[in-house]
Formats: C-alpha cells, structure tokens, sequence
C-alpha cells in the first residue's frame, strides 16, 4: 500500500483516535478545510468536535490546557499549524511540560505530544518561515521527533503520542506529498527509535532530517551516477540523539556532511559533527566534517532571493564532489 | 453585559450615512480612499487568483472604512501598526497603490524593498511604522511606540489596528493593562469582523463585544459601526483628542465583516458559522455604496461624476499595476546585508 | 465600577467571624488546619532565616484561611493547582507537614522526592496536582486539567490558585477565555494580596479588583475577604456546587495580605506602598485570631483549650521537622534517571 | 580602579543614562532594593521613574513595547532579571525584533537592548535556572553578548546598547562578585568585538563564555602547576561568533575542549566544534575536540544533586589530562 507523507499523519490520528479513548486532539485550524494541509481531513467529522477541539487564537494558554489534560490522564497532541505561532506557547512546552516529571520526582508527567509544522516559502517570509527543531532538541526531558517520509510520519506519531514522555512532533508542509510503500501499522516504542540508514553507501556519509533527509536521497542518487557511493542517515529522533549509527557510518565512509533544514549557529548541523567527533579517532576521517544549513539570516519573502535562501540537491552535490575532490 | 446586538446584525445598518455638517471636500476625499483601497484590493485578489502574486495576501475588501475614517484624523508624526490584514492601513495613509502592489511582487520598489510580501509592509514618512503576521504582535510594540511618543512630548499618538481574533492572545491583553496603569497615548481598534480565519467569535469567545476588555482595563472605549465611514472619523477625532489631551489609551471596537476569505481570492463560503448567507447580506452593508447613495441623494456627486472618478482611479491602479510588474527584483546581496545595520 | 473599596482597607473587617451556623467539629477542623498552617510556616521562616533551608521559600502567613476555607469544600478527586507560594495549598489538603518540611530541605522524603523544594510541591493522593514558580504557569494548566475532568465525566473540578500579580500574565488572560469559552470546571483563585513581590496593585493596574476580569470573559465571580475562614468556605460551596452541576468556571477573589516579604523570612518593610504601616493594621485582621476569637465568644473553645491545641501541634510539627532533618537525600541517580518515563 | 562585575554593570547603566537621553531601562523589579543584585542600586532615584520603569508582571507586552519605543528611537535596556521569565517574550524577541530590519527591507529596525540575567543555583530548581544563550545565539539579527569579566560587563553592555541592532546581552550572577582592574569607559562598536584569548598556552585551548570563561581560568592555573600550558578564549560575543581566534589558538595547541554552562544537544559547545572543524586540517588535531556541558537533565534542586550537576573546575582539569594522556 502507497501512501503519502500527509496520508500517513491522517491514518495515524485515526489508528489512534480510534483504539486509545484518552487521544485527542486541540488547537487552531482543526475544523477548518485548509488549515494543515490533508492531515486531518474529516476528524472532526468523524470523531465528534468534542476530541477535534478547535481553539480560539491563545497559543499559550491551549499548550497549557494540553499540558493539564495530559496530567490528568489524557494523551492530547497540541496542534501548532505553523511552528512560529508556538514560540508563543514555548514555556508550557519547555519550562513546565518538559521538566514536569524531573521537578517532581517522578509523582507526575505530561506526555503531551506536540505537533509543530514547519512551514514556509511561497514567498511567506520571515515569520512564516521557522524551523526551530534545534532549540527544542536542546532541552532535557523533551522527546523530539522529525521524520521524513510517509511511513515515519505515520509510526513515529503513533510513537510519540503512546510515549510516556512530552514529545515534540514536528512535521514539514514540504513533505506533504511524498509517497512509500507500507506495512499496516505495527506500535513503535519511541525510547527504542533513533537514526537509520535510508541509503548504503562506502565513500560519503550525508545526514539529515525531515525535508533534508529527502534533499541527501536525491543528491545521493546524482552522485551514484558518478560514482559516488554514498551513505544516508535519517536522524528521526532529534532528542535525545543516539549517535550510534551515525558514527559507525562515518567510521566507514570516512567522510561527513551534515545537511540542516535551518540556522547553522548551535543547530542541528553542528550538533551532528560534534558528537561523531567526541566518539571517533582523528584516524577515521580522511576529510573534516562539512555542513550545510540555511544562511545566516532570516527568511526572505521576494521569490528571486528564496532561491537563493533555500538548499538544494545541487548544493548537496557539489559539496560532497568538493570535499572529495580536495 | 455589552453585546453587538444590532451592529453584527448583517441586514441592520444598511442605510445611506449621515452626512450632514460634512463638507463635499472631506466626503470626496473618504470616497476616494474608500475606492483606491477596493480597486486596489481587487487588482490583488485577480492577480493572486491567477498566480502572478505568490506571498499570502489577507484582502479587507468590505472594510475599508475603518482605515479611511481613522486616516483623516491623524497626523504623519503618529506612528500606525497594523497586522496581517493591513493594504488599508497602509494606502489609507499613503495612497501608494504602487509600493503595495511592488511588494506583494517581491520587488524592490515596493514598500519594504521586496523583503516582506503582502504581511510586512511599511510606510515611515507617512506614518505607517509596520505590520507583521503574528497575530496580536503589534499591540505591544505599538504600545513601545506610545511610550517613546509620550517621552518624545509632542502629542504625538500610536495607533495598533487588530482583529477581533487578536483579542485571545495574552500578549494583547498584557498590553491593554500597560496601556491603562501607563496612561500611554495609544489608541486600540479592533476591527471586529466577527471571524479568526474560519472561526465565528461565538466558537472562540463567550460573547462578541470585545470593548468589554478595554472596559476590564479601564480604557476608555465606544463601538462603533465600522461601515460607516463618518462614525468612523468622528470616534476617531473624540480619540485622538482624548488621547493628545493625555488621557491615556482608547479602545474603539469597529463592527464590520471581509468579503472575501481569511487569506486568498476566494469566499470561503464553505467556511464557518452562516458565513454563506450574511456575506450577502454584509454585501448590502458596503461602506462605500452607503457613502456614494448618500451623497448622490444630497446632490454632492452625480452618478456620471461618480463613473468619471472610478475610471480616473482605476487607470491609474492599471498603470501601476504594469509598472510594478516591470520592476526589478531586489538583488541577492539583500539577503545577507540586510540582517544588520 | 468594581473596586476592592473597604476589603482592602487593612484597618477594617478585624471584627471576629460571625460563625452562626457552623458546627463546632467544623470550626475546629478549620481553626487546627490554619493553626498547622501557621506554625509550618513559622518553622520553615525560622530554618530558612539560619540558613538551614537553602531553597527560596514564598511564605503565606496571614492567607491561611483562603486554602483552607477552600480545600473543605472539595473532594480528593478534585485537581488543585498552585504556584510559587503554595504551602498552603499543600497542607490544607494533606496536614502533611513532614512532606513538606522534608522537600525544602531537598530530601527524599519530601513531597516531590527532593527534586522540587519550596517551589515545586505536589501531593496528587490528596488531589494537590503540582505548584510551580513561573507566574501563571500553572492557570492553562488547571483549565487543561478541567478539561480532563469534564472529559472524565466524574464531576470532578480543577482548583487554580494564583496572584493578584499572576492577572497581567497574557496566558492566565487565555485561559480565562478559554474556560468560559468551553465552560470548563474549574475554580479560579485569585489571592488578591495587593503586591506582586515589590509593586503594590496600584502600580501595576489601573484598579485593584482583578474581578473585572472575570466579568469581561464572563465568568461567574465573587469578592470575598480572605481573612475570613467562614466567608471563604461558604463562597466555594456556592462555587463548586455550580462548577460541579456544569455551569462552566467561577471566579473568587480572595482579598488578603502576607506578613512575610515576598521571598524568606523578612518582613520587606522598606519595599512597596505603605507596607510598614499597613503590616501592623493587616496583623490585626489575623484570620486565625478572627476565628479563635469569634469560638471564644461563644463558648465554643476555651483559652486553655487553644493553648492545649496550639502545643500538641507544635510538638506534632517539631518531631516532624526533625524527622525531616534526618531524612536522607536522594541518589545521585535521580538526576538522570527520571528525566524521561 | 577596581570594579566587580556587578559594578561593571551599574557602572554601564549610569554611563548610559547620563549621556544618552535616549536610553531607558524597562522590567521587572527596577524599584526593588533586591531584584537584580547590585547591578542596578539606586538608578530610579539617580535618573527618575519615568526612566527606570518597573513593570506588571507581562514579560511579553514589556518587552514588546521596549522593541515598538527602539523602532521610536529610543534605546531601551529591557531587564527580565532571570532568563526562564523572558521565555514568555521569545516571540517579540527573536520573531519581531530579531527580523524587524530585514523584513522592512532596512526601512525601520528595532535596536533593543534585552538584559537577560542567569540565576541559579542555590536549590532554585528546574524552573528558576535555564542558560539558554544557545537558542538566542541560533538566530540571525540577534546579537548575542555574554560577558566573562567585569570590564566586559561593563563595556560590553555599553556596546549593546549603543549598537544599531537587536542585542541580548545576559549576564550570570555567578560572576556579580568577580573583581578586575579596569580603565576609563572607551566606547567599543560591538560589531567589531568578538572572541578574545585570556590566557595565552601552547598545549591545550579551553574555550569558554561567561561563567564558564572563569572555571576555564581556575583551571588553567591548575594545570600550568603540572606543566600543561593552557590557553583560554573568552567566546564574549556568541553570534555572529568569529571563529578566527579560535581556529588559530586550536592550530597552535592541537587540542581542545570546550565548556559551557548550558545543556549539550544542538548548544555552544558543540557549535564552536562544528565552527573549528569546518575550518581546520585535521593534521592540525593532536586529539579530537571535546566538550563539557551540563549533564541532559533540568536543573535539581537538593544541593547534593546540584552538586553533581554543575561542572566544576576539578571536571575541566581531569578532562584536559585525560586528553592529554591518551
Ligand atoms: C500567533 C499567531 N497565531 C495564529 C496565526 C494564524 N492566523 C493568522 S490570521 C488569524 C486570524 C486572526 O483573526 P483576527 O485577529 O480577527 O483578524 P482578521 O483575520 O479577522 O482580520 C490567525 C489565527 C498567526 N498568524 N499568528
Ligand atoms: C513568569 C514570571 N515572571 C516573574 C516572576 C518573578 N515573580 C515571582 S512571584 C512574583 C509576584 C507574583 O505576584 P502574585 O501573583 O500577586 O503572587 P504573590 O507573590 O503575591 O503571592 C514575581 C513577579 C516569575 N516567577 N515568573
Ligand atoms: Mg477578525
Ligand atoms: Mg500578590
């Protein structure tokens, strides 16, 4: 069975709006026919508005009920259409759901999952534009989830909202359309899923998440055709990170560049580098680690500079063919 | 308990406005703006509807008298902030069609040089200091911008435009309480359109008056009809007299409604609560046929000198509309030389 | 226009309760936990002022009568949130004061396994569901949790405890919207002190009863004097009679004032508003001297009685507080290990 | 002179408000003798209420209405006297201010200065504790300044204000007692400050910023008893954050460890790995880079938990000989 990236968010809510009576769902957009793409289609229709709860425009204070409900007993995704409308709810989600077990040791949690769409370019410029994955991974306490295709999208949220811990769930509107063949669905623990290998390959390491993991298959395939044998890793799950896979793949390959899908200073990128350097011996590498992230600077809106401000496969192959060509 | 009662009642108020004590001169002039600011609008949802404009446009077409009412009353030393739903705003102020239309183009002589689309345009000289999408993110920063008008002592004001739906967001309501225990000269409008996006008020809020709030703030408040060009203006100067007197803030809740769908070309018809039947009826409440019947009853334009001035307005639309797709687009070095001063 | 008026005149309502109606076995109940209460807290302000407790402590002496007049009137099921200044809150429903000694002290023992202190108590047997120091953190999270209980169906309510201060939170605004807009169980708190920390409400609000509030987002509310046990209780009858039949949110407003300073043991007599000369009025509106007296005066206790009581709980608190000094503190492995499930 | 860093502070303050009419200072707890330390003793009777403004308790609205009185002007100092309350004022922060001059195309900006304070410790808890210069550091527009010494808390703060951009400038209790020697007050531009060598050392490079700075000092002394030469850059300035003097001290001395008082994933420390690596040979490496962060777990609260959590001087020495000893 082929289904796509957004088919999968939609089948997951349904798997579990129908076998878990404590899921529901809360936030802006969710009776609306256009707000988050073909997520969620039909929901509220068919699960009742009572559990497809839409909300007025208080970001804050929604996270903040999901955060209660989840205390008491329920397993609530808060739904943000667009991550950069949730940095309003940030406290909830970082300074109270994320530390709620820890400061209390133990006496209670929040397993909320939140689910945070990137979502940008068409020109919407700056603050329509975030992707703010790497401040979110940051923080003890909080699971963060980025996948990057279909059957990711549907398994790990069914993951993330069985968890027994406050997820971040964050999936891009870029993605949307993607396709993959699946299984029926089979529940995923998420304390046991971390980073994989979409792609085997022996000259080149290339790792990214969500939308980027897409942008290094492709440039994976270009490369092959030159013969370059590269290696792809989907990282997944963001926090906490297991860098077990990333390094064994390094360790083989030799070479590594990390593709991010936002801002280089502290992000995601730089992480990725970071902890394969703390793990490995010099020896290993025959090329210091690269990265490719977005410029240092906020979204622009004029479609001419979008093209400039956005990675693509291109970039991904030039770089791998300049690293390798040193 | 306060309530819009009549005013959201799409088939009340649909009579030509009062015009008396208004000279023909000040009427012209709303007119005019009225119809610069629909031409406008209707030259963007065309072009969005085909493709040629790409950023997400949030039209006001039906609203127009609001800003054009408020317009009049101020002077280009105050500073205006708008949010997501903003053409009017701005070409209220400016009538500067050609630096809307460029930077809903992303070209770099539109407004914000082709950097910020239809949600991020801005026009100093004249006033307006901005307009962003966040919901509600303006109210505080307008209200920074009445605490320096009010430490820079000129009687300058700040104007912060907002909707209805903006009134749940907490920073709003933070920032009525600083406005209020502040005394700062800001003046609040909520154009209340009765919608967030495809949510009726009463799903999101448990009565549909939002002066209620300002009330709870202590602000000085007034609803009004917000298609009423003339109500409009004359709340507006009580305002701004109040509010350069050195009251402190003032709230007006202006009742309207948009034609056209929360973002886009489209009506949204198979949106939110009855929005199916009173959009036609919103149609009858047009501020701008209620303003021409007036003043074609009272003899102060004639139907032909009423087709002359919507021709003269819409070929100079036309004009730059075409120059602004002639523009260029800003250079790539903007990208990165424009992150700091 | 609502005001506090003579409620927040510290020289008036020093009168004893007027308990007609109550029986003996209820004043009692009340008049021992305020007294617990009391004397908690008297120890922790001992402890913290030698430097023995390390972590801040938000002292509650002279509310005492606002948790417990409230914490009667509910069930253990119920869901009761409070914030930084929640020992009361805490001991009210649990007298737990081992619990609580043991968690400022970082112990295991303690309420939260030494993990929270002062700040972050819980104690979810007696249905005190968590208290923690961001200001109005804990609102949204109360109204999610009455969303839970409604959900739930079991009648169950949410009790939100929270400041004067806590009202200019944006997010504890939304909440109050979102609670009235969904009619969601819950009982809002408002301990009107009249500081947050420093600041009396005067600087920072327009007018000093945050009840204006709950009218704006139409929830139904009270003004009710925190010093008076009675009065409390009886108001949050009427209150969770009608949360508890479905009729959506309640607001009371609890007027009160703290003896301690906004953090430890000190008085804050040079902080803030006329603080010197009103702690000593507001000492005379004592809720628990209120009481006593009013029991006294009708023959319902005697001095030596309140004396008999008043040492068996303070030896009762004594050995608890040693117990708690004795108590071990957690491993070492707490730190990871209960960061995720 | 000698100034303690809380001195270097006030002494900014009243440097500021005394000739230039256009700084304010806005926040919480501006008319309390305790709020924040002795940063700020007596500002509001030395220069008036109107312009040391203590605030309700609305961290979002404040510190908006600081971004709408800098676009009016004026050059507020917004104080959110711990860094875990401004989480509620990311939004006008990083979505408004940060980006205000490049989505108007230059035609406005928004030259904030926000004043963010560290403030743990002392069995504060998970709540009253967070470093989250990382976060802010992960945005483009935003400068980032985070002293180490009071001369820096001094001149820095200066620069912050006096610069035309958006600035967070966070400061950390930890080091209000440290004393320096300082000059007269020369105005710096802060777009040309940066990372600065403390201590110059041939074996090994320490980085650090802020608090870490100093533990990277006290270190440094430790082991130049032993013979292991240290060199210890202060980062100072963490976005833009200029890598030169970094990559140049880590040429020189072949190793380095980076220490930060904040968590690992997608933070400082692995940044300024990831900034070095991309820029040096690896022949330039004797050993592979490391850092040390807080463990992944908020902040306890009982002092024997707190006392395991935060890193330590003797951490930095062991970790700097284990490397050495490989
Ligand atoms: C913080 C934030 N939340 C949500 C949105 C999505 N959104 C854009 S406009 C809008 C509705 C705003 O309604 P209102 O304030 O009444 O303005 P109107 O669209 O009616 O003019 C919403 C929810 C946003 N842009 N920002
Ligand atoms: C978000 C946030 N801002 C500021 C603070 C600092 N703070 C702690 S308690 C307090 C005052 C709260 O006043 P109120 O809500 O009236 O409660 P009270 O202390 O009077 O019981 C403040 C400002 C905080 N803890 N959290
Ligand atoms: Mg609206
Ligand atoms: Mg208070």
């Amino acid at each position: 069975m082929k289904i796509s990236y957004a088919q999968g968010i939609l089948d997951a809510h349904r798997y579990l709006l129908a076998n878990y009576s404590e899921v529901f769902v809360i936030g802006q957009g969710l009776w609306s026919p256009w707000y988050v793409g073909a997520t969620m289609t039909n929901l509220d229709i068919d699960f009742g508005k009572d559990r497809i709860i839409d909300t007025p425009v208080s970001e804050l204070a929604t996270t903040g009920a999901a955060v209660g409900a989840a205390i008491g007993g329920y397993r609530p995704i808060i739904v943000h259409p667009r991550m950069d409308f949730m940095v309003l709810a940030i406290d909830q989600i970082v300074t109270q759901a994320a530390k709620w077990r820890h400061m209390f040791g133990g006496e209670s949690s929040a397993p909320i999952t939140v689910r945070a769409i990137i979502n940008r370019g068409g020109e919407q410029g700056a603050q329509h534009s975030q992707a703010l994955h790497s401040w979110f991974a940051h923080i003890p306490g909080l699971r963060v989830v980025m996948p990057a295709t279909a059957k990711d999208a549907r398994d790990l949220l069914i993951a993330s909202v069985l968890s027994n811990d406050p997820v971040m769930y964050i999936d891009d509107r870029w993605l949307y359309e993607q396709e993959q063949e699946v299984e029926p669905i089979i529940e995923l623990n998420l304390a046991d899923e971390g980073p994989k290998i979409l792609r085997e390959g022996n000259d080149f390491t290339l790792v990214g998440a969500s939308y980027t993991t897409k942008l290094c298959l492709d440039a994976a395939i270009i490369l092959s055709e030159i013969g370059i044998s590269v290696e792809v890793v989907d990282l997944r799950v963001l926090n906490p990170l297991n860098y077990e896979k990333i390094i064994a793949s390094v360790q083989k390959t030799g070479n590594l560049c990390v593709v991010d899908g936002s801002w280089r200073n502290c992000g995601l990128a730089g992480e990725v580098i970071a902890g394969v350097m703390e793990c490995i011996s010099l020896s290993d590498l025959k090329s210091a680690p690269a990265r490719i992230t977005l410029p240092d600077a906020p979204a622009p809106t004029s479609k001419v500079l979008e093209a400039v401000y956005y990675t693509k496969v291109e970039d991904i192959v030039s770089k791998v063919q300049s690293i390798l060509n040193q | 308990m306060i309530q819009l009662a009549e005013l959201a009642n799409p088939a009340a108020y649909q009579h030509p406005l009062d015009i008396s004590f208004c000279t023909k001169e000040f009427l012209l002039y709303q007119l005019e703006s009225m119809l610069i600011i629909r031409k406008s609008e209707d030259i963007i949802s065309e072009n969005f509807g085909t493709g040629v404009i790409k950023c997400p446009c949030h039209l006001g077409i039906g609203q127009e008298a609001i800003a054009v009412g408020i317009s009049t009353q101020l002077r280009k030393t105050d500073r205006v902030f708008g949010a997501h739903r903003s053409h009017a705003h701005y070409l209220a102020l400016n009538r500067n069609s050609f630096g809307l239309f460029a930077e809903t183009l992303g070209k770099y002589a539109g407004s914000s040089h082709g950097m910020g689309g239809s949600m991020h345009i801005i026009d100093r000289k004249n006033g307006f200091w901005g307009s962003v999408p966040i919901v509600g993110a303006t109210v505080p920063i307008a209200t920074g911008a009445a605490l320096a008008a009010k430490m820079d002592g000129n009687g300058d004001i700040a104007v912060s435009y907002f909707g209805d739906g903006a009134t749940e967001e907490g920073g709003v309501q933070e920032s009525f309480n600083l406005a209020a225990s502040m005394k700062l000269p800001v003046l609040f409008i909520c154009e209340n359109n009765l919608f967030a996006s495809h949510l009726h008020i009463d799903l999101r809020q448990p009565t549909d008056a939002t002066i209620r709030y300002a009330e709870a703030h202590r602000i000085k408040c007034e609803l009004v009809d917000g298609n009423d060009v003339i109500e409009v203006s004359k709340a507006t100067e009580r305002a701004v007299e109040y509010i350069r007197s050195g009251f402190g803030p003032y709230y007006i809740e202006m009742v309207t409604y948009r034609w056209k769908g929360h973002v886009g070309n489209r009506d949204d018809i198979d949106v939110g609560v009855q929005r199916k039947d009173n959009l036609l009826k919103w149609k009858q409440r047009d501020p701008i046929r209620r303003l021409t019947e007036a003043m074609i009853q009272q003899h102060l334009l004639s139907s032909e000198e009423l087709e002359i001035l919507n021709d003269k307005i819409q070929s100079k639309l036309n004009d730059d509309w075409n120059k602004a797709l002639d523009a260029e687009y800003p250079k790539s070095e903007a990208l990165l030389s424009l992150v700091y001063a």
